[in-house]
């Protein structure tokens, strides 16, 4: 049962590198890079199972609760360049 | 040779391809932050293969439970070199970005022939 | 069948690599970066290195992302075009690749117990830890206590190049960044991540705690605790901007931590010396060479987790101090 | 016999998690703008997220380990919707229209939260 639901989540997987790597706009390749880390923590808890070892699971927490992080200092990234872009416009 | 015994070596083969890929953008684009990018990658590879060889059939992560008996654990010697080298991995990096910046802020660019023909 | 999973996950791997390497927008190849990062975790955790997956979780989902961003800044995120030279490198990449993948099948197998690997130290290793430690994590036995020498050096690399990033782009902004009026740093403006990200911040610190003190029963230690608590510190400074994470954890507490870290480590040494021992020996630490084992452990794993912490902080505000200025 | 329960509703509930997954990614891929490809990531996001983690849970029962997984889940679910939100906030501010005229109904849609 895990075997197969954690093939559905590889499938996902490739489809979101897909998306990353065709995504025409820098925000499909961000949107598909949360759902590939979204996926990674779904992967790792459900091996982990698999693996009969449950107390790694700290990996996964790891991955739950700093995902966003990068997600965060993309977007910020992202504001900062507009502004700058705006600025070297106006001038 | 069976095609399974073959798979036992394809963790090296993408080892020895992550090289080459690392290699390539370190020799051969100009632009100096993407060479750093390629030196991660080369590092990353270098990870994947000391990882490699720590794997036991069978085994598990070296943490030792209890109640199981005769319990064969993966070898934690390559482990512990990789898990210091990645921390120093990023330093190192972010060292390599700082005189990248410092150098943006000199000849005004960071590609690496423009900055030969400025010096 | 995890195996085959693994097969999956590395062909990912390649094809991520070639596609950042190929990106020219060096914004794309970062984001892809983090893609690299994370299929890398989970191959470790595969391999069973759940220690090394979890370092590479602590630090690739967040601080190196937010480096390279904040350098991407700094330097501009396109990358020229080049004409020659490729078909050359080309040659010579495809022509090393070819020679490792050449002697490669004399390697030993994935997962063959027989190999050279496992014959030498390692399982005196994984035999006297129960003996001499007492506890179950034999990789943090590994790092901090049989090969403690090896563990002080890394820490001191971390150390040397943190102050290499301070040298290079200065401890203090100058007067200039002073005068510039504070923008409205942050995603002060976004609600719900500001809303989500402050209620996450104590639990990413928690987390990190519980790593650097769980380091000995469980996946973790000093390195994954140091990055993780440096991530959360990092989530404020985007969430509230860099000015706000500096007045929280002043830049002198980051020096002291990175200085006091180290010291810590390489203290704890010259006291066993003191104390009768060798270098870095803790069993004359307390009457039981156990409990002296164990407190030494926890100590340097403190002393670890101080410096990495302050290092990768020294670093982002580093860079941050910089894009402030310019 | 409650045990053979659970068991089977951990299975159907992780059977439908995965069809989630898979429906997700499919959508993912294939929805025409980007708009339209959140939707798809908040499906994978929110609900594979809670049905494959409640039929693990079931499996393991009371243990530290299930605690662990509903710390996992409760997490998944505050960042993951998150990001989205702030991704398509910052696509909408950057100027990335939709390509039907939905914009303005987003931004009122977003506004009050």
């Amino acid at each position: 049962m895990y075997i197969l639901v954690s093939i559905a989540i590889l499938i996902t997987m490739v489809l979101a590198v897909v998306r990353a790597l065709m995504g025409p706009t820098v925000y499909d390749r961000v949107l598909a890079v949360n759902v590939f880390g979204t996926k990674t923590v779904l992967l790792l808890s459900v091996i982990a199972f698999l693996s009969g070892r449950p107390d790694f699971l700290d990996l996964a927490l790891a991955y739950a609760l700093i995902n966003m992080v990068g997600i965060l200092a993309v977007l910020e990234f992202f504001q900062n360049r507009s502004q700058r872009n705006a600025k070297a416009k106006n001038d | 040779m069976t095609f399974l015994e073959l798979l036992g070596y394809f963790n090296y083969w993408v080892f020895a391809i992550l090289l080459a890929v690392g290699l390539y953008a370190v020799i051969s684009k100009t632009n100096l932050i993407k060479k750093l990018i390629g030196l991660s990658i080369f590092q990353s590879a270098v990870f994947l293969m000391y990882i490699t060889m720590d794997k036991v059939e069978g085994g598990t992560a070296p943490i030792i439970q209890a109640g199981v008996e005769n319990p064969v654990f993966s070898n934690p010697l390559p482990q512990v070199l990789i898990l210091t080298a990645i921390v120093v991995g990023v330093s190192t990096l972010s060292l390599g970005l700082a005189m990248v910046v410092r150098i943006k802020e000199c000849y005004g660019t960071i590609e690496e022939n423009e900055i030969l023909d400025a010096d | 069948m995890i195996y085959i999973f693994a097969l999956f996950l590395l062909t990912l791997l390649v094809i991520t690599a070639i596609a950042i390497v190929r990106a020219e927008d060096l914004f794309v190849s970062v984001i892809l970066t983090t893609i690299f990062s994370l299929l890398m975790a989970i191959n470790f955790f595969i391999l069973d290195a759940a220690d090394v997956a979890l370092t590479e979780a602590a630090v690739g989902a967040g601080v190196t992302t937010v480096i390279f961003l904040c350098a991407l800044a700094l330097t501009g995120d396109q990358e020229k075009p080049q004409k020659q030279g490729q078909k050359v490198a080309l040659v010579i990449v495809s022509i090393l690749a070819l020679v490792i993948i050449y002697s490669t099948f004399d390697n030993p197998q994935l997962g063959d117990p027989d190999a050279p690997v496992h014959q030498h130290v390692a399982p005196w290793y994984l035999e006297k830890t129960p003996e001499y430690m007492d506890f179950p994590n034999v990789v943090t036995a590994i790092l901090s206590s049989f090969r403690g020498y090896d563990t002080l050096g890394e820490v001191f690399v971390v150390f040397a190049a943190c102050i290499g990033v301070l040298f290079i782009l200065g401890v203090s902004p100058p007067r200039k960044a002073m005068q510039v009026s504070v923008k409205k740093s942050g995603l002060r403006h976004h609600l719900i991540p500001q809303v989500v990200g402050r209620l996450l911040i104590p639990f990413i610190v928690l987390f990190g705690l519980y790593t650097q003190f769980h380091g000995e029963y469980g996946p973790g230690g000093g390195f994954q605790a140091g990055a993780l608590i440096a991530t959360g510190v990092i989530l404020f400074a985007l969430l509230e901007g860099e000015a706000e994470a500096l007045r929280a954890v002043p830049r002198r507490v980051l020096l002291g931590m990175v200085v006091g870290g180290a010291l810590l480590y390489g203290s704890v040494g010259v006291v066993c010396m003191l104390m009768g021992g060798a270098f870095l020996d803790y069993s004359v630490l307390a009457a039981d060479p156990v409990w002296g084992q164990q407190l030494g452990i926890l100590i340097i794993e403190a002393g670890v987790g101080m410096a990495v912490c302050g290092a990768l902080l020294s670093i982002f505000h580093a860079f941050a101090a910089r894009e402030r200025v310019s | 016999m409650i045990d053979l329960a659970l068991d089977i509703l951990s299975w159907i509930l992780l059977t439908i998690g995965g069809v989630c997954v898979l429906i997700g990614g499919i959508g993912g891929l294939r929805l025409p703008n980007f708009y339209t490809r959140i939707h798809a990531a908040s499906l994978t996001d929110t609900m594979a997220t809670l049905l494959i983690f409640i039929g693990i849970i079931l499996q393991a029962g009371f243990t530290l380990a299930s605690l662990k997984l509903f710390a996992i889940m409760l997490f998944l679910l505050l960042t993951g919707p998150t990001a989205t939100y702030a991704l398509a906030n910052a696509a909408l501010l950057s100027g990335l229209k939709p390509d039907t005229g939905t914009a303005k109904d987003k931004t009122k849609e977003n506004a009050p939260e």
